[in-house]
């Protein structure tokens, strides 16, 4: 205990440490050096996460019976409200944040390696270093929040370092904008997260997650006691606090509407795509829900309810969207897009403790497997990109000599996401699908569909890279493998994915040991009956991919002929960029930023320049008063008497 | 002697040297400027940490450093100064943008000596009205800051300085004229039987509250929180009558923008807190709505207008209505936390516009122009201010680990707090500023530092010299510090709110 | 009853010294005139630290402490435009500099009487005694077409304002029986008649305080007078008129206040309005302090309708200050335009950058004028406007503030000609002579320093108490 | 035969306002200067009257009218000279002819 308490601020000190000399001192040192140093330090700490993790599930010292206790390692005062109200920063320790602890350390550190590789030669390579760092800290702050305005805090700084990777590349046109898009769109979510945090925090008079997530006979007491019979507008207040959060778990995680950022976000390096919007940032909204789910589990069912109802609608839409994809990292966004929405979906569809929270283990569980292999993908993607320079899938093709090892990690991760035992992604979607069953046979059905989708889109991208022969004219110059420094990482991810699937299939470990709704670990085993019907789906849909994108044919130009219109829509996601484009330069600054300057510099300014105006044209219109006639000054004069005269005496 | 009249001594003898100094000697003065104003910074420092100190020995009254010299017996008009944990932060933010101030001034040429005089006299006045407790001498101070802008807007300005500068004064000198006739109605009806008349803010506040504890007559305070509040508002950028300060800013020379929208206005925020609400606080309970209603709009119109303008200064001006706008919005609040909110937003907002305005003069030196369609890609050629002024643009709205969002955080939070639904329901308008602050903020990151290079000429231009950089970079350190661990200084300032936020029913 | 005696003496020596050595030695004449009167002053003071209420002509002339130092003020405000005009008459108006002092010394004896006089009788005599000379003054250079005219407009409707102001005396006496100003407090009633003897009054002497409607002379005679007469017109004689004024609203009818409080409200209002708006458009900078001093008679105003000991000694003290302030800016002018001839607005943009100092003292008088701290008409200002607040006169305090920004916008303008506006042709640098001088700093000191020795406030108001 | 005190106030006043009007109306510096005196007299009027008939025991009014006679001489003397003064440059002394200065 006191040994970890020791390690753990160490955790947080050193990246931020890194952001600062890397930032600062950047420029002085040659970018080896700054890669070096980076990437050993992280590993430094990777290393206590793991060490941290480690101690926490296997030395026992956590778990009274089979139940893993919250332990706050520190907590020092950062601001105080008032009595009751304080932000302070902090390190809970529990199987959620143990759990992200192993994701985030494991994932960055391969990204750190990788970019040695990947960024060789870039300008800048310092300031992507220090970005990392900089947002590594701030993901491993919010996972080890104690308390909801922590998160909040650290929740802003990875919303910023990734604006700053997403405008790496600052002196291009479309980088700018995708940053600006979003951080603006993720901004406007956080903003409902703050008013729900400002409403949870006026009722309960506290920001700590201990009695935030405190189950006492059913209910969240410190909640239940203040909040429940109080309504807003007919809505009991609890709900609209909590739908609140949650709207800001959507913007970060990309559920629709708000999901628009993530596929422009692909503007900015590709490690930085694997690690902020492929691995860990976009999970926080997930991580978020996770972290209230006693509140929305036990105080608000509903909003359980619409938010499994969202997550399905957005896999399946960006499942689509992703199917007529060409940018093979727009593919893999939308791919993330329906992934995290299945997290969702499962959180939605989970019940509290025992077999019943079977979803928001299974969410977490693919929470951990996705972000290995949707990592594994993208860093394969930039190997890719890497060695044809380009996005786009018709400058691919027959890939699969040329970079063998690339060609078969990314084959496995893609086996993974489309839930083919056993890899690990087939096991923690199929236990999804069987929360979905058990509570929600629409939801079942919508996710199961997309299973199938994902398969197929998942070997379309496959075969167009790695089959469907070469693009017409050649590849300028001859690509070839990446070196090791990239490939390594693959590597890495290919064999968790792999070793993690298949010790769970032989039963060597179970995740429900590590993580569950109520902490207490419990006994599940694979439902064959829902299982082989969705390994059927993913097959099907890899059967299809395999028809269509095998060998270059006119099959799929067919295929769309068929299907032009939805086709057109889903390549142009259903138009929604254009909805929002609309809506914020016609309405917002058209109709209500340009007439308030307007009104401002002409009715209000003009009001204080007619004041004067007034007073200057009175000044010469009355200078006739003075005519310079005595004989006038002297009628003046009497006059002015007389009506003073009359004025004054009482008639 | 006190340390506070050092405040006032220490520019004072800055102006007498400057003065006898021959105007050529431009690098003298600059010499001279740097080594006053950092004697200023030291000061303040020193002061606060004297006064962290004594609080803890002393946390019973309510100013520490207190001294009273009588003035004119006849009205009881003392020269007394004190400060509270406010004060000191104010006294500590103004010294830093003094500082600085003189350092982004050293590039300079024309009739150094005057405008440095004139800096000088304006410092005196801010300082002279937060260190003093008359008010008299209060009221003296804040018009001794306002009238030097006029001179230096017209004489160092840009643009239509002339107009700027007459509209700011007139508009200003009008807000003054409310405050005057507010100030005499608390005088004299503040008066308790049988015995003289005090400008003294402690005691004229201990005798409003005898004559309500005597159920005497309380009703002029209805007619007097309004003129004073808008006195102070006007200076506080208040809607309606903030439009001084977009031309103002646009037109003043670098240093006097900072100065003036980093310190001067801030005089607004804490006249309204210190006179206006501390003095007649049942009026300012009972009509605090329509102010909140006033500041609200221009908490959101602020922040829109900035949205469309094309004017690096404009921007930075609307920006400064909302801001300012939310200050005054959490002092109506109430209650201690927003309170503490509004004077640390006053002291963040202080240092992030200064910067702002001193890198928008240092980018405006270079390019020669503060249009933002002219600009492009600057990062590329002048990275530290660039990088200075995306840090400034993250502070301004409100990145955790730098004071806007402390500031910003505890408003909201602190504001929330109040049981009145009404009040609830503005709070969440302000909070959708922090959303349109980002909109402005971005559109000018992402239009002149991103992109690629628009003017061809700016290719060539340098970097920062030094002076620049010691004025950023302080900047940015002071801003870094508050936003990394605030909680000494809202401890600090919360002590000094308590006092005042007692005499409100939700105030504790 | 020292002052007038040793007053009298003065302009007999005065008188004698230019009969004598006046045309061989114009010179030394002047300097033993001013030599004298400087004597004089200095006495008056000596005078006025051992002083005993008198009382003469059976109580027709009394006098009291704040008396004294009312009288001992116009005194240095009249040294000190002996100091200005002493170029002036060196050069330009070297055949009449006698009759410049002696004249200015017999209107100053007029004042005299005016202050500390207990009857109608006398306050008529000193009245007229003040202004009769007074045009001759104004029409002291013969050769300047402008000042016959202004000296013509200013005895006409001198006369016509003082034979109305004597009307009603008239009516006063009908009603009252008597013309000694306690005799009248007792006797007046809200009998008609009386009132408006009252108002007849109040418009005789408010022609020579200048208030809107009776104001109109003023800026053309200002315009048309010699720069040195203008400024003792501007300072000295309306001071001298608004203190007598107080004196006798408050001997006379203090007892019935409501008679002329609402008349003096409106009147103030107007006044200060007017003043303002008419000097916003002014170019000639004469013409342009003429309306400036209208509406600060209009603030001088304030604290009459104060009515009060504090109101009296605001104004004393208001007085005194505009007294320095007002003879800072006519020093300016008048030097230049002895030297130059210019007194228009524009010929003074740039004025800095040729003649900074003459600038920097232009612009303290201004932002004295306006009421700037922490110069002393800021003090004064708050003061005064403190006496009629104490009254409960917040509506009219808020008024004549609002008034002070447009006051503050002409004010500014001056300074924002000399500093701002840069002009091709600027004025020449010019070297002013020792006298005015002299008076320049002495203003210039009085405008920084006297707003904050707070011991002369407090010594005029122990004296106007009761007075 | 008595005549009423009232008769002399409005004669007086008459007087009075005829000054006035005068003034007001000639064109004629020295018939201005008249009317003044007409004004003047107006007063005198009142003080004589108001001493002989209301305020017998007294001879304030007696006294007071004297100075306005003998002050209203001097008056005209100055005011005479001064329009000579006038006459000299304008060359006439027509009250419209003098307003060089105005506004």
């Amino acid at each position: 205990m006191e040994q970890l308490a020791s390690l753990a601020p160490y955790v947080l000190i050193l990246p931020l440490c890194m952001f600062l000399i890397l930032g600062l001192f950047g420029k002085k040192m040659c970018p080896k050096v700054s890669g070096i140093l980076g990437t050993t330090v992280f590993g430094i700490v990777s290393v206590l996460c793991y060490y941290i993790a480690f101690k926490y599930f296997f030395s026992g010292d956590y778990q009274i019976g089979d139940t893993f206790q919250k332990v706050t390692l520190f907590n020092m005062e950062w601001l105080r409200m008032n009595q009751n109200l304080v932000i302070s920063i902090g390190f809970l320790l529990d199987p959620l944040s143990a759990i992200m602890l192993i994701v985030i350390s494991t994932v960055s550190l391969m990204v750190h390696i990788y970019s040695m590789g990947y960024m060789h030669g870039e300008g800048g390579f310092q300031r992507f270093y220090a970005i990392l760092s900089l947002f590594s800290f701030a993901m491993l702050g919010l996972v080890v929040a104690t308390n909801i305005f922590q998160m909040y805090i650290f929740w802003e700084l990875v919303g910023v370092s990734s604006f700053l990777l997403i405008s790496f590349y600052y002196f291009k046109h479309s980088a700018v904008r995708a940053a600006k898009k979003a951080f603006i769109v993720t901004r406007f979510a956080d903003m409902f997260f703050l008013i729900g945090i400002l409403i949870l925090s006026y009722y309960t008079k506290t920001f700590d997650f201990g009695p935030l997530t405190q189950v006492t006979d059913g209910h969240v007491e410190i909640v239940n006691s203040t909040m429940s019979g109080v309504t807003l507008l007919g809505f009991p207040i609890i709900s609209i606090a909590v739908f609140l959060i949650f709207l800001g778990g959507a913007g970060k995680s990309a559920m629709f509407p708000l999901h628009i950022w993530l596929p422009d976000a692909m503007e900015g390096p590709t490690p930085a795509s694997a690690l902020i919007h492929a691995a860990t940032m976009v999970v926080a909204g997930v991580y978020l829900v996770a972290r209230l789910f006693p509140i929305y589990s036990f105080e608000a069912p509903h909003v359980l309810e619409i938010i499994a109802y969202i997550g399905a609608f957005t896999s399946i839409f960006a499942a689509v969207i992703a199917c007529a994809q060409t940018d093979i990292k727009r593919v893999l966004a939308f791919s993330t897009i329906s992934q995290i929405a299945y997290m969702m979906v499962a959180l939605g569809v989970s019940g509290y403790g025992g077999v019943d929270g079977l979803g928001y283990t299974a969410s977490m569980w693919h929470l951990f497997t996705h972000a290995m292999f949707k990592a594994l993908l993208f860093m394969a993607a930039g190997a890719i990109i890497h060695a044809v320079h380009s996005n786009e899938m018709d400058a691919m093709g027959n890939l699969r000599k040329k970079l063998p090892i690339t060609h078969i990690t990314f084959l496995i991760a893609c086996l993974a996401i489309a839930g083919i035992p056993p890899f690990s992604g087939f096991f923690s979607k199929d236990e999804i699908l069987v929360a979905a069953f058990e509570t929600n046979k629409w939801v079942f059905a919508v996710e199961y569909f997309v299973a199938g989708l994902t398969a197929f889109y998942m070997f379309r991208l496959y075969y167009r890279i790695f089959w469907f022969g070469e693009p017409e004219n050649g590849y300028e110059h001859e690509p070839h493998e990446a070196p090791l420094n990239m490939t390594f990482p693959l590597m890495f991810l290919a064999a968790v994915t792999v070793i993690t699937g298949i010790s769970w299939a032989f039963g060597k470990f179970s995740f429900t040991e590590f993580i569950s709704s109520d902490y207490s670990s419990y006994e599940i085993h694979t439902h064959w009956n829902i299982a082989l019907p969705s390994i059927g789906a993913g097959l099907v849909g890899i059967l299809i991919a395999t028809f269509l994108y095998l060998e270059k044919t006119g099959r799929p130009n067919k295929a769309v002929s068929y299907i032009k219109k939805p086709y057109i829509w889903a390549y142009n996601k259903f138009y929604i960029d254009e909805i929002y484009l609309y809506v914020t330069n016609n309405i917002i600054f058209q109709r209500i930023c340009q007439p308030i300057a307007w009104f401002d510099r002409h009715i209000i300014d003009g009001f204080m320049n007619l004041l004067s105006w007034v007073t200057n044209k009175t000044s010469e219109e009355t200078k006739e008063v003075q005519s310079g006639y005595v004989q006038q000054y002297a009628w003046v004069f009497i006059m002015g008497v007389i009506t003073i005269v009359l004025l004054s005496i009482n008639l | 002697m006190n340390i506070l009249s050092l405040f006032v001594i220490i520019p004072l003898v800055m102006m007498a040297v400057i003065f006898c100094v021959n105007g050529e000697k431009k690098s003298l003065i600059r010499t001279i400027m740097s080594i006053g104003g950092f004697a200023l910074l030291c000061t303040s420092a020193y002061l606060t940490i004297q006064f962290l100190e004594l609080r803890q020995i002393d946390s019973t009254s309510e100013f520490l450093f207190t001294e009273s010299a009588m003035w004119y017996e006849r009205f009881n008009i003392h020269y007394s100064v004190g400060v509270d944990g406010i004060s000191v932060a104010m006294l500590l933010l103004s010294s830093i943008v003094v500082i600085t101030g003189v350092f982004v001034s050293y590039a300079m040429e024309e009739k150094v000596k005057e405008y440095f005089l004139w800096f000088l006299m304006l410092s005196i006045g801010v300082y002279g009205f937060f260190i003093s407790l008359d008010l008299f001498t209060m009221f003296l101070f804040y018009e001794v800051a306002l009238i030097p802008m006029y001179l230096l807007i017209g004489l160092w300005g840009s643009g239509k300085k002339e107009y700027s500068a007459m509209k700011l004064t007139l508009m200003l000198m009008g807000g003054s004229a409310f405050l005057m006739v507010g100030i005499f109605g608390i005088y004299y009806n503040s008066i308790p039987e049988g015995s003289e008349g005090t400008f003294n803010i402690q005691e004229i506040a201990a005798n409003v509250q005898a004559l309500k504890a005597n159920g005497g007559d309380i009703s002029w305070e209805y007619i007097f929180f309004p003129l004073t509040f808008v006195g102070f508002g006007v200076l506080g950028a208040m809607f309606p009558f903030h439009t001084w300060s977009p031309d103002g800013h646009a037109s003043a020379p670098t240093a006097v923008s900072m100065l003036h929208a980093g310190v001067l206005m801030k005089l607004g925020g804490y006249g309204c807190f210190r006179v206006a609400m501390y003095l007649m606080p049942d009026a300012a309970q009972d009509l605090a709505w329509i102010f909140i209603i006033l500041t609200g709009i221009s908490v959101v119109y602020g922040a829109f207008s900035a949205c469309v303008q094309n004017d690096l200064k404009y921007i930075n001006a609307y920006s400064s209505v909302s801001h300012c706008g939310l200050v005054l919005f959490a002092l109506l609040m109430m209650n201690k936390t927003a309170m503490t909110g509004a004077i640390l937003q006053m002291v963040s907002h202080g240092l992030m516009t200064a910067l702002f305005f001193a890198l928008i003069g240092m980018i405006y030196g270079r390019t020669h122009t503060r249009d933002i369609r002219e600009m492009g890609g600057l990062m590329k050629i002048m990275p530290i201010l660039c990088v200075c002024y995306v840090i400034a643009g993250l502070a301004s709205l409100g990145l955790p680990g730098l004071s806007g969002f402390v500031a910003e955080m505890t408003i909201f939070v602190g504001a929330f707090q109040h049981p009145d639904l009404f009040h609830r329901v503005f709070v969440i308008l302000g909070c959708s500023s922090i959303v349109i602050t980002a909109v402005y903020i971005l559109r000018v990151v992402g239009k002149i530092l991103m992109g690629p290079v628009q003017d061809k000429h700016h290719e060539t231009l340098t970097d920062a010299v030094w002076y620049e950089k010691v004025a950023a970079f302080g900047l940015i350190a002071a801003i870094a510090a508050i936003g990394m661990a605030p909680l000494w200084l809202s401890n600090m300032i919360g002590g000094g709110i308590e006092n005042i936020a007692k005499l409100f029913t939700y105030g504790l | 009853m020292n002052h007038e005696i040793s007053l009298v003496v003065v302009m007999i020596l005065v008188l004698l010294a230019d009969l004598t050595i006046g045309d061989k030695n114009k010179k030394a004449s002047q300097l033993l005139s001013i030599g004298l009167f400087l004597a004089h002053t200095i006495l008056c003071f000596q005078w006025s630290n051992s002083f005993s209420p008198t009382e003469a002509f059976s109580g027709m002339y009394l006098t009291s402490e704040i008396h004294m130092f009312v009288k001992n003020m116009l005194n240095i405000g009249t040294v000190l435009v002996f100091l200005y005009a002493y170029y002036w008459n060196t050069h330009e108006n070297k055949s009449h500099a006698g009759e410049f002092y002696f004249l200015t010394l017999s209107t100053l004896l007029g004042m005299y009487l005016m202050i500390s006089s207990g009857n109608f009788l006398l306050f008529y005599i000193g009245l007229e005694t003040a202004s009769i000379p007074m045009a001759t003054l104004v029409a002291l250079n013969k050769k300047r077409e402008e000042s016959a005219e202004a000296a013509a407009k200013y005895i006409l409707t001198a006369a016509f304002s003082s034979g109305v102001m004597i009307f009603g005396i008239s009516m006063l006496y009908a009603t009252c029986g008597t013309l000694y100003f306690d005799g009248i407090s007792a006797n007046f009633s809200d009998f008609n008649l009386s009132i408006m003897g009252l108002v007849f009054f109040i418009a005789g002497i408010g022609f020579k305080i200048s208030l809107v409607p009776f104001h109109l002379w003023t800026a053309d005679t200002y315009q048309g007078a010699p720069t040195s007469v203008t400024a003792y017109l501007s300072v000295i004689s309306k001071g001298a008129a608004a203190f007598a004024f107080m004196c006798i609203l408050m001997k006379a009818f203090s007892n019935y206040p409501e008679a002329w409080k609402e008349i003096m409200w409106w009147i103030i209002v107007v006044t200060i309005t007017v003043g303002n708006l008419f000097a916003i458009r002014q170019k000639n900078l004469k013409r342009f302090l003429a309306f400036s001093s209208i509406s600060q008679a209009g603030y001088i105003m304030l604290g009459v309708i104060a009515g009060s000991d504090q109101g009296m000694a605001s104004l004393v003290f208001y007085t005194l200050i505009y007294m320095f302030t007002n003879l800072a800016a006519f020093g300016i002018i008048s030097s230049i335009e002895d030297q130059t001839g210019k007194v228009s607005m524009d010929d003074y943009d740039g004025l800095y950058d040729t003649n900074p100092k003459l600038a920097v003292v232009m612009m303290l008088a201004m932002f004295s004028l306006g009421g700037i701290p922490p110069f002393a008409g800021f003090f004064s200002k708050f003061f005064i406007f403190m006496a009629a607040a104490e009254q409960g006169e917040y509506l009219l305090v808020f008024l004549a503030l609002l008034n002070t920004i447009i006051s503050l916008y002409y004010y500014l303008l001056v300074v924002k000609a000399m500093f701002i506006k840069k002009s091709d042709s600027p004025l020449p640098t010019i070297k002013i002579d020792n006298m005015s001088k002299v008076g320049l700093i002495i203003c210039t000191i009085c405008i920084l320093a006297l707003g904050f020795i707070s011991p002369l406030y407090s010594f005029i108001a122990e004296r106007s108490f009761g007075f | 035969m008595n005549i009423p005190v009232e008769s002399y106030f409005i004669l007086s006043t008459l007087l009075f306002f005829i000054g006035v009007y005068g003034f007001v109306a000639r064109k004629n510096l020295i018939s201005i200067l008249m009317s003044v005196e007409l004004i003047l007299n107006a007063a005198n009027i009142n003080f004589v009257v108001a001493n002989r008939f209301i305020f017998p025991e007294q001879l304030e009014g007696h006294i007071y009218s004297l100075f306005v006679i003998a002050i209203a001489a001097a008056e005209t003397a100055v005011a005479i000279s001064i329009i000579i003064n006038v006459y000299r440059q304008k060359k006439n002394i027509d009250a419209k002819s003098i307003n060089e200065l105005k506004y």
